[in-house]
C-alpha cells in the first residue's frame, strides 16, 4: 500500500507542479494572447469593416452576454456618440463546423454595413467560396430590423451553388446578430457610452 | 444525411493519417506486414472510441466549468496515457486471447497522435456527445484503413526491384503520398 | 557521452526525421512553408531541451509504473507552456501550427529522448542531447518546408524567389506532396550515405 | 486564487490516475519471464513502432525470444542495443559484425525438374512443385534476396547465385527470411566457430570426412581463384594449426573425395600446407577476428593440439583463456611426439606464436596434481576447465625380467622425446616394435640419428597398420625394414644391457566380421634378432594419475583408463570441468584433437554464457551414404600433383623436412581438381549433354 501511496504523491504532485506554472504563466500572459487574438483574429474584419487600422479599433471593446452565448462586439464612438457596431457570432450548422462572422452595423441608418468572415473550417474551393466579396456584398445595406434569410428559404440572399451548408451558416450567425440588436441595442449603447468595461471576455482559444 | 456525411468525410476526405497527418510513425513502423497492420487498426479504433469518450467528459463536466481550457492537452494526454496503461494491464491479466490480438498495440498508441488528435478535434468541431462518438469512430476507422491498405502495399512492395536508395522508409513515403492522392479525390464525394 | 559529443549527434548520426524515422506526423504536417517548419522546429527544440533535462533531474524520483504518465504530465507541461508563449508573441504562426503545437506531445522523439537517453544521464548531457536532437531536426524540417514553399508557392519564407511567370505546384503543399517531398528526401540522403561508404540501418 | 483550482484539478486527476495505474498494476499482476521486464526496462518505452512491433513490450519479447537482434530499437541505438545485449549475454552486432552467407554452392548444376517460365521470383517459384530444381538445397538462382535486401549488399553474381558484400551487409536477416530454400544464414565468427555439421546440410564428402569439419571445397575454391587470404581464415574457422596439420594430417577427408572415383582424390593437405606456408611466408599474419570480451576466463589444462584448438576458440569467442602445461614449452605431442623432419619445431613455434598472439596467456613447466588443482584454478576465478591432458603413458610390453627394462629398452615417447635438440646418437640396430606413427617415427628417426639398421616389428599384416601408408612407403624408401607378421616373445639381455629381441611368427584368424582379424602365434617359429636398441611403441593411454592427488574433483575413468564425459557434450560429471582429445578419445590423429577443441569450446561457451549446453540436432558423425556417385559423368582423368619429397640422399642422415611444399602453380592446378560437390552436386569438366548426343546420332 505504501507504493501506492509513492505513487500518487509523486504523480500529484508534479500534476500540481506542473498546473501552478502553467495557470501562473496564463495569467501573466493572458491579457496579451487576448490582444493577439483580436488584433490577428478581428482585427483584419474590423479594419475593412470601418475602413481604418485595426489596431484604433480593438480598445473599443465589450463582451456581451445573452441567451447564453457570449457576443464579442467592437463600438466606434467618434464625436461622443456610439454610432456603429461591430458584433461577432458564431453561425452554427457549417459544413467545417461554425463559421464565424462579424457583422458591421449602422445604427442610425439601422442597416447592416457588411459582413467579414472572422473563421471557418470549410473545404477549401466549395464551402470557402463564402469569403468571396460577390457573395458578400449582399450584405451591404440591407435592414437591421428583420431576419434574413436565403432564397430557398423564401428570403432575398443567393446561397452559393454547391455550398448550402456555409451559406446557411452565415445567415444564421447574421440573425443571431440581428435578434441580439432588436433586444439588446439600447443596453448595448448604454455600456459602450458608459465607457464602462463589462467583465472582460474569457478568452477561449 | 448530415451523420453520413461526418462518417464519409471523417473516413476518406480528412483521413486522419493521409490527409490530416496524424499517427505517422506507427504507420511507417508497424505497416510492414497485414496482420500487424490489422491489429494495430482495430486497437486504434478501440482506444480512440474510449479515450474521446473520457476526454469530452472531462473537457465538458471538469475543464469547461472550471474555466481551465488551457490545460486541455495536458489533462487530455495524461487521461489517454493512464487509460492506456489500465486496459493494457487488465487486458493482459483478463483476456490472452484479446490481449494478443489487441493489447500489444496499446503502448503504441500512448504516443500515437492520432488518439490525441482525434480527442483535440472533438473538442475543436464543438460536437455534442453522439456526433462525438461517430466521428471518432469513423476518424479511428480511417486510421484502421489506412494502414491496412498500406500494408498490403508495402506487402508486394517488397517484392519489386526498388533502386537501392529508395529502398525502405523512402519508398514506403512515397507510395503513402501516392496513396493519399488518390484520398484527395474522394473531397469530391461530399458537398 | 559528453555534453559535446551528445550534442553533435543530432546533427547527422540521429537526424531526425531521416536517420530516426521519427517526428513524422509535424515534418509531414506543417512543412507547407520553411518559416512553419523553424517555428515548429524551435519549439520541439525549446521542448526537448526542458523535458531532457526535468526528466534527468527527476529519473531516481519516479516509481515505475508512472513514469509514463509522469514523463507524459513534464512533457505536457512544456508544451503548454510553449503554446501559451506562440498564441502571446507569435499569433499568426500559433493559428497556422494550430492542432500540431498541442500535438508536440505525442512526438515520439521527445518521450523516446527523455526514457532513451535522459532518465540514464546526468542533466547537463541530457539537455545538450535534447539541444542537438532538437536543432537537427529544425534543421530538417526547415529544408523540408523549403523545398515544398519553393516549389509549392514559389517563394522562400515568404519572398518570391521565382519571376512572375513561374506556376506553383499546388500539390507540392497539399498532403501528397508531403509524403512525396519527404520519401525523396530520404532517397536522396541515402544515396549520398551510399556513396560516402557509411552504412547504417533503415528500418 | 487563479493557481489553486487547476492545481486541485490536475493534481486529483493525476492522483486518481497514479492510483488507478497503482491498484491495477498489483491486482492484475501477471508473472512473465524476468529477463522480459529486464529487457522492457533498458529499452527506451517510447513506444514509438519504429521497430516494427506493436510498441517496447512486443519488442523486448521479440529480442527475448532471440526473434531479432538487441539493436532492434532504432531510437535507442547504440547505449541501448549495447545494454540489451549484455543483459542477456548476446553478442552485439555492432561489435561482432554479422554478415549473410549462402550455403549453395550452384544451384544450377542440380538437376531440373522442369523449366520456369513464370513471376522472377524465388518465392512464387517455389509455389509450383516446391521449385524447379531437384535439390532441397539448391539455390533458384531468381533473386529474391537481392530485391529484398535494403543495404544494396546483394547482388547477383556470374554463377547465377548471389553474391554478398560483407562491408555494406549489416546482418539484418531480411534475405534470409525471404529466402524459400533457407539456404541463407546470417553468420558472425562466432556461429561458425559454435557450428558443427548436420545431416540435413549441404555437405561435400570431404566435409563430412574431416574430423574438424573444415569447409573444404569453400578454401579449395578460394586457392583456385588465388584468394589465399580468404582461404587460409576458411581453414582457421575450424582448425588453428594448418601449418601442422598440413605437414602431418593421413587427410581422412580424402577417404571421401569424389574425385577418387574417376582418377585421384584431391590433394587436400598439399593445399591446406601451401596456403598456411604462404602466410608465414608472406612474412605477415592474417587477422583473426575476435569477439568482444565476455568477461569469463577459461583454464586449459595441456598444451597439445585439443588444448591449442580449445583455447583458440575460446579466445575467438570473447573468453580470457590460460593454457597450463607440464612440459617446458606448448605444443604436446607435436613437439614430444612428431619428429623434427616431419614437422620442423621452428614452423610449430611460428604457429602457436600466432594462437598466442590472440590475448591467449600460457604457464609452462606446471603439472596439475603436483603444482595446482583444480580447486586452485577455482580459486583463481576461471568459470570452467578443460582437461586435454592427452595420453602420455606408454603401454608396455609383458617381456621385462623382473619388472625391469634391460638398459637399451626405451617406449617410444620417452624416446621421440630425447631427440628435441636432435643430437642423440643411435648406433647398431634398432629394433622398433609396433605398427601405429610413432613406431614409423621412431624407426625414420633411428636412421637420421645414425642407426645402421632399422626394423619393425608388427604383429599384423601391412594392411593392418594404423600408421600412414605413405609413411610407410617412404620409411621403406629410406631403408627401414618391416617384419610383418611377427610378435616379440622376450628380450635377451647380457649384464643388464639389450642384445637381442625373441620374435615369434603371428598368422590372423579367421575373418571376424566385426572385430579386427586377431593375430595368432605359429608354433616354434621363435627366431631371435640381435639389436642393440629396442623401441616399444605399441600404443599410450592417458596419464591420469593426478586425479587421486587432494583438491581434484571425482572424476570418472574408463576402463580404457581415459576420462569419462558426455560424448555430446564433453562435459564430464562435474559440471565445470570438460574433458577433449587423447584424454577422451584415446590416441587418435592431430586433426582429430584440433575438432575436440572446437567441440569442447564450443560446450564451454554455452556453459559459462548460458549454464547449459544445447545437444546439435541431426549432428552429423558419420558420412552421408551415397548411392548416386558410383562415377561421374563428365569428368575426365586429370593426374593428382606429384608428392613433393625431398630427394632420398637429402633425407639421410639429416633431419631436414621430408616433405616440400607444393608451387603455386601446382597449387593451382590441383585445386581445379576439386569437383566443388554438395551433397548432390559437382562441378563436370566439360558440357554433358551435347557430345553424348552427337555420339549417339552418329552411331
Amino acid at each position: 500500500m505504501r507504493d501506492i501511496g509513492r505513487l500518487v504523491l509523486v504523480l500529484s504532485l508534479i500534476g500540481v507542479i506542473s498546473a501552478g506554472t502553467l495557470a501562473y504563466v496564463r495569467a501573466a500572459l493572458d491579457a496579451r494572447i487576448e490582444h493577439q487574438e483580436d488584433l490577428h483574429v478581428r482585427g483584419p474584419a474590423l479594419s475593412r469593416l470601418f475602413a481604418r487600422p485595426a489596431p484604433d479599433l480593438l480598445a473599443n471593446k465589450l463582451a456581451f452576454r445573452a441567451g447564453g452565448r457570449e457576443y464579442p462586439v467592437f463600438y466606434l464612438d467618434d464625436g461622443g456618440q456610439v454610432d456603429r457596431l461591430a458584433v461577432e457570432a458564431a453561425g452554427r450548422g457549417g459544413y467545417g463546423g461554425d463559421v464565424v462572422v462579424m457583422i458591421g452595423l449602422d445604427l442610425a441608418r439601422r442597416t447592416l454595413i457588411g459582413v467579414e468572415i472572422v473563421s471557418h473550417h470549410e473545404t477549401p474551393g466549395v464551402g470557402a467560396r463564402i469569403e468571396r466579396e460577390s457573395f458578400r456584398a449582399q450584405w451591404t445595406g440591407l435592414a437591421l430590423d428583420e431576419p434574413v434569410a436565403l432564397r430557398s428559404a423564401g428570403g432575398d440572399l443567393d446561397a452559393i451553388s454547391g455550398a448550402t451548408f456555409s451559406s446557411r451558416a452565415m445567415v444564421d450567425g447574421t440573425n443571431q446578430v440581428i435578434e441580439l440588436l432588436r433586444d439588446h441595442a439600447d443596453e448595448i449603447v448604454e455600456l459602450a457610452a458608459g465607457g464602462e468595461r463589462p467583465a472582460r471576455a474569457k478568452g477561449g482559444s | 444525411m448530415d451523420l453520413l456525411l461526418l462518417v464519409i468525410g471523417a473516413i476518406f476526405v480528412n483521413n486522419v493519417l493521409l490527409a490530416q497527418y496524424l499517427g505517422n510513425c506507427p504507420f511507417c513502423g508497424v505497416s510492414k506486414k497485414l496482420d500487424t497492420a490489422a491489429g494495430m487498426g482495430l486497437a486504434v479504433i478501440f482506444v480512440a472510441v474510449l479515450a474521446s469518450v473520457l476526454t469530452w467528459v472531462a473537457h465538458y463536466f471538469v475543464l469547461v466549468p472550471l474555466d481551465l481550457e488551457y490545460l486541455q492537452t495536458l489533462v487530455f494526454v495524461l487521461l489517454i496515457a493512464a487509460l492506456v496503461q489500465l486496459v493494457e494491464i487488465f487486458l493482459k491479466k483478463k483476456s490472452q486471447a484479446l490481449y494478443r490480438s489487441l493489447g500489444i498495440y496499446l503502448p503504441l498508441i500512448t504516443t500515437n497522435c492520432a488518439v490525441l488528435g482525434i480527442a483535440l478535434l472533438n473538442i475543436k468541431h464543438e460536437l455534442d456527445f453522439a456526433t462525438m462518438l461517430i466521428y471518432a469512430t469513423s476518424s479511428a476507422a480511417g486510421f484502421a484503413l489506412a494502414i491496412v491498405l498500406f500494408a498490403g502495399v508495402r506487402e508486394r512492395l517488397l517484392l519489386s526491384p526498388v533502386p537501392p536508395a529508395m529502398r525502405g522508409t523512402a519508398i514506403a513515403l512515397v507510395t503513402a503520398g501516392v496513396m493519399s492522392l488518390a484520398f484527395l479525390g474522394f473531397a469530391g464525394m461530399v458537398e | 557521452m559528453t555534453a559535446v559529443r551528445a550534442l553533435t549527434h543530432g546533427f547527422w548520426r540521429n537526424l531526425p526525421p531521416f536517420r530516426l524515422v521519427l517526428g513524422l506526423c509535424p515534418a509531414l504536417a506543417i512543412t507547407t512553408a520553411a518559416e512553419y517548419g523553424l517555428g515548429m522546429g524551435l519549439a520541439v527544440t525549446f521542448v526537448l531541451v526542458f523535458s531532457n533535462a526535468l526528466v534527468s533531474l527527476l529519473r531516481r524520483v519516479i516509481p515505475d509504473e508512472v513514469r509514463i504518465a509522469s514523463f507524459i504530465v513534464v512533457i505536457a507541461t512544456l508544451v503548454v507552456l510553449v503554446e501559451l508563449a506562440m498564441k502571446a508573441y507569435f499569433y499568426p504562426l500559433s493559428r497556422t501550427l494550430g492542432i500540431y503545437v498541442p500535438l508536440i506531445v505525442v512526438n515520439c522523439i521527445i518521450l523516446g529522448r527523455a526514457e532513451a537517453f535522459a532518465s540514464r544521464n546526468p542533466v547537463l548531457v541530457s539537455a545538450a542531447d535534447g539541444l542537438g536532437v532538437g536543432l537537427g531536426y529544425t534543421i530538417s524540417l526547415i529544408v523540408v518546408g523549403s523545398l515544398r514553399e519553393i516549389l509549392g508557392a514559389g517563394t522562400w519564407f515568404g519572398r518570391p524567389v521565382f519571376g512572375d511567370g513561374f506556376e506553383p505546384f499546388g500539390f507540392m503543399v497539399k498532403a501528397p506532396g508531403a509524403f512525396l517531398c519527404l520519401g525523396l528526401l530520404l532517397g536522396v540522403m541515402n544515396a549520398w550515405s551510399r556513396r560516402r561508404g557509411e552504412i547504417f540501418v533503415q528500418t | 486564487m487563479v493557481i489553486w483550482t487547476p492545481a486541485i484539478v490536475l493534481g486529483g486527476i493525476a492522483a486518481l490516475s497514479a492510483a488507478g495505474l497503482g491498484v491495477a498494476a498489483r491486482i492484475f499482476r501477471v508473472d512473465e519471464d524476468s529477463r522480459f521486464r529486464g529487457v522492457l526496462g533498458l529499452l527506451p518505452g517510447a513506444n514509438c513502432g519504429g521497430c516494427g512491433f506493436a510498441g517496447c513490450a512486443a519488442c523486448a519479447e521479440a529480442i527475448v525470444r532471440r526473434e531479432v537482434e538487441p539493436n532492434a530499437c532504432v531510437l535507442g541505438q547504440t547505449e541501448t542495443a549495447r545494454a540489451v545485449a549484455s543483459y542477456l549475454g548476446m553478442d552485439l552486432i555492432e561489435s561482432e559484425p554479422q554478415v549473410a552467407c549462402r550455403e549453395c554452392r550452384g544451384g544450377e548444376r542440380a538437376a531440373r525438374k522442369y523449366d520456369y517460365h513464370g513471376f522472377e521470383d524465388c518465392r512464387a517459384a517455389m509455389l509450383y512443385f516446391h521449385g524447379p530444381i531437384s535439390c532441397d538445397h539448391g539455390c533458384l538462382g531468381l533473386g529474391t534476396c537481392v530485391k529484398v535486401c535494403r543495404f544494396g549488399a546483394i547482388r547477383m553474381g556470374d554463377l547465377g547465385l548471389p553474391v554478398f558484400d560483407p562491408e555494406r551487409c549489416v546482418g539484418c536477416g531480411t534475405c534470409a527470411r525471404s529466402c524459400p530454400k533457407g539456404i541463407i544464414s546470417i553468420i558472425s565468427e562466432t556461429t561458425k566457430i559454435l557450428h558443427w555439421n548436420r545431416y540435413t546440410e549441404c555437405l561435400s564428402p570431404c566435409r563430412q570426412g574431416c574430423p574438424a569439419q573444415i569447409n573444404i571445397p569453400k578454401y579449395v575454391a578460394h586457392i583456385k581463384l588465388g584468394e589465399y587470404a580468404e582461404a587460409l581464415l576458411t581453414i582457421k574457422e575450424s582448425n588453428p594449426l594448418p601449418l601442422s596439420t598440413g605437414r602431418v594430417c593421413p587427410e581422412p577427408c580424402n577417404l571421401a573425395c569424389r574425385r577418387q572415383i574417376e582418377d585421384e582424390p584431391v590433394a587436400i593437405n598439399y593445399l591446406k600446407r601451401f596456403v598456411a606456408d604462404w602466410e608465414m611466408g608472406s612474412g605477415r599474419r592474417l587477422h583473426v577476428p575476435v569477439a568482444p570480451d565476455t568477461g569469463k576466463r577459461i583454464a586449459v589444462v595441456g598444451g597439445g593440439p585439443a588444448g591449442l584448438s580449445a583455447a583458440y576458440f575460446l579466445r575467438r569467442l570473447g573468453h580470457a583463456v590460460t593454457i597450463h602445461e607440464r612440459m617446458p614449452a606448448l605444443g604436446g605431442m607435436l613437439r614430444y611426439g612428431i619428429p623434427e623432419y616431419r614437422l620442423p619445431k621452428r614452423i610449430l613455434d611460428w604457429e602457436i606464436e600466432g594462437i598466442l598472439a590472440l590475448g591467449i596467456a600460457a604457464r609452462t613447466g606446471v603439472a596439475l596434481g603436483g603444482d595446482f588443482s583444480c580447486d586452485d584454478l577455482r580459486r583463481q576465478g576461471f568459470d570452467a576447465i578443460l582437461l586435454t591432458v592427452g595420453a602420455w603413458r606408454d603401454r608396455r610390453l609383458e617381456l621385462r625380467p623382473a619388472g625391469r627394462d634391460p638398459a637399451g629398452v626405451v617406449s617410444a615417447t620417452r624416446y621421440l622425446g630425447s631427440f628435441r635438440g636432435g643430437d642423440v646418437a643411435v648406433r647398431g640396430h634398432v629394433v622398433v616394435v609396433g605398427g601405429g606413427n610413432p613406431a614409423i617415427d621412431a624407426a625414420r628417426t633411428s636412421l637420421r640419428a645414425g642407426a645402421d639398421r632399422v626394423t619393425v616389428v608388427y604383429r599384423r599384416g601391412r594392411d593392418q597398420m594404423p600408421a600412414n601408408p605413405a609413411e610407410v612407403r617412404a620409411a621403406e624408401q629410406e631403408g627401414v625394414v618391416f617384419r610383418f607378421l611377427t610378435a616379440p616373445t622376450r628380450y635377451v639381455a647380457e649384464s643388464g644391457r639389450i642384445t637381442g629381441l625373441a620374435v615369434q611368427r603371428m598368422e590372423l584368424d579367421a575373418a571376424d566380421p566385426v572385430g579386427r582379424r586377431r593375430p595368432v602365434a605359429v608354433p616354434d617359429t621363435e627366431e631371435l634378432l640381435a639389436c642393440d636398441l629396442v623401441v616399444e611403441a605399441v600404443g599410450q593411454l592417458p596419464d591420469l594419475d593426478f586425479l587421486n592427488l587432494p583438491g581434484m574433483p571425482p572424476l570418472r575413468v574408463t576402463r580404457w583408463n581415459t576420462i569419462e564425459a558426455c560424448e555430446q557434450t564433453l562435459q564430464t560429471e562435474v559440471p565445470d570441468i570438460f574433458t577433449g582429445g587423447d584424454c577422451f578419445t584415446g590416441p587418435a590423429l592431430v586433426i582429430s584433437a584440433v575438432a575436440a577443441g572446437r567441440y569442447a569450446a564450443r560446450s564451454i561457451h554455452y556453459y559459462v554464457t548460458t549454464g547449459a549446453v544445447p545437444p546439435i540436432e541431426e549432428r552429423q558423425t558419420e558420412l552421408i551414404s551415397e548411392s548416386l556417385f558410383d562415377s561421374i559423368a563428365g569428368v575426365s582423368a586429370k593426374p593428382r600433383v606429384h608428392e613433393p619429397l625431398v630427394t632420398l640422399d637429402d633425407r639421410l642422415g639429416t633431419f631436414k623436412e621430408v616433405e616440400g611444399t607444393i608451387d603455386e602453380e601446382d597449387a593451382r592446378y590441383e585445386a581445379g581438381r576439386c569437383l566443388n560437390c554438395g551433397t548432390y552436386c559437382y562441378d563436370r569438366d566439360q558440357e554433358l549433354e551435347a557430345p553424348a548426343a552427337g555420339a549417339e546420332s552418329r552411331a
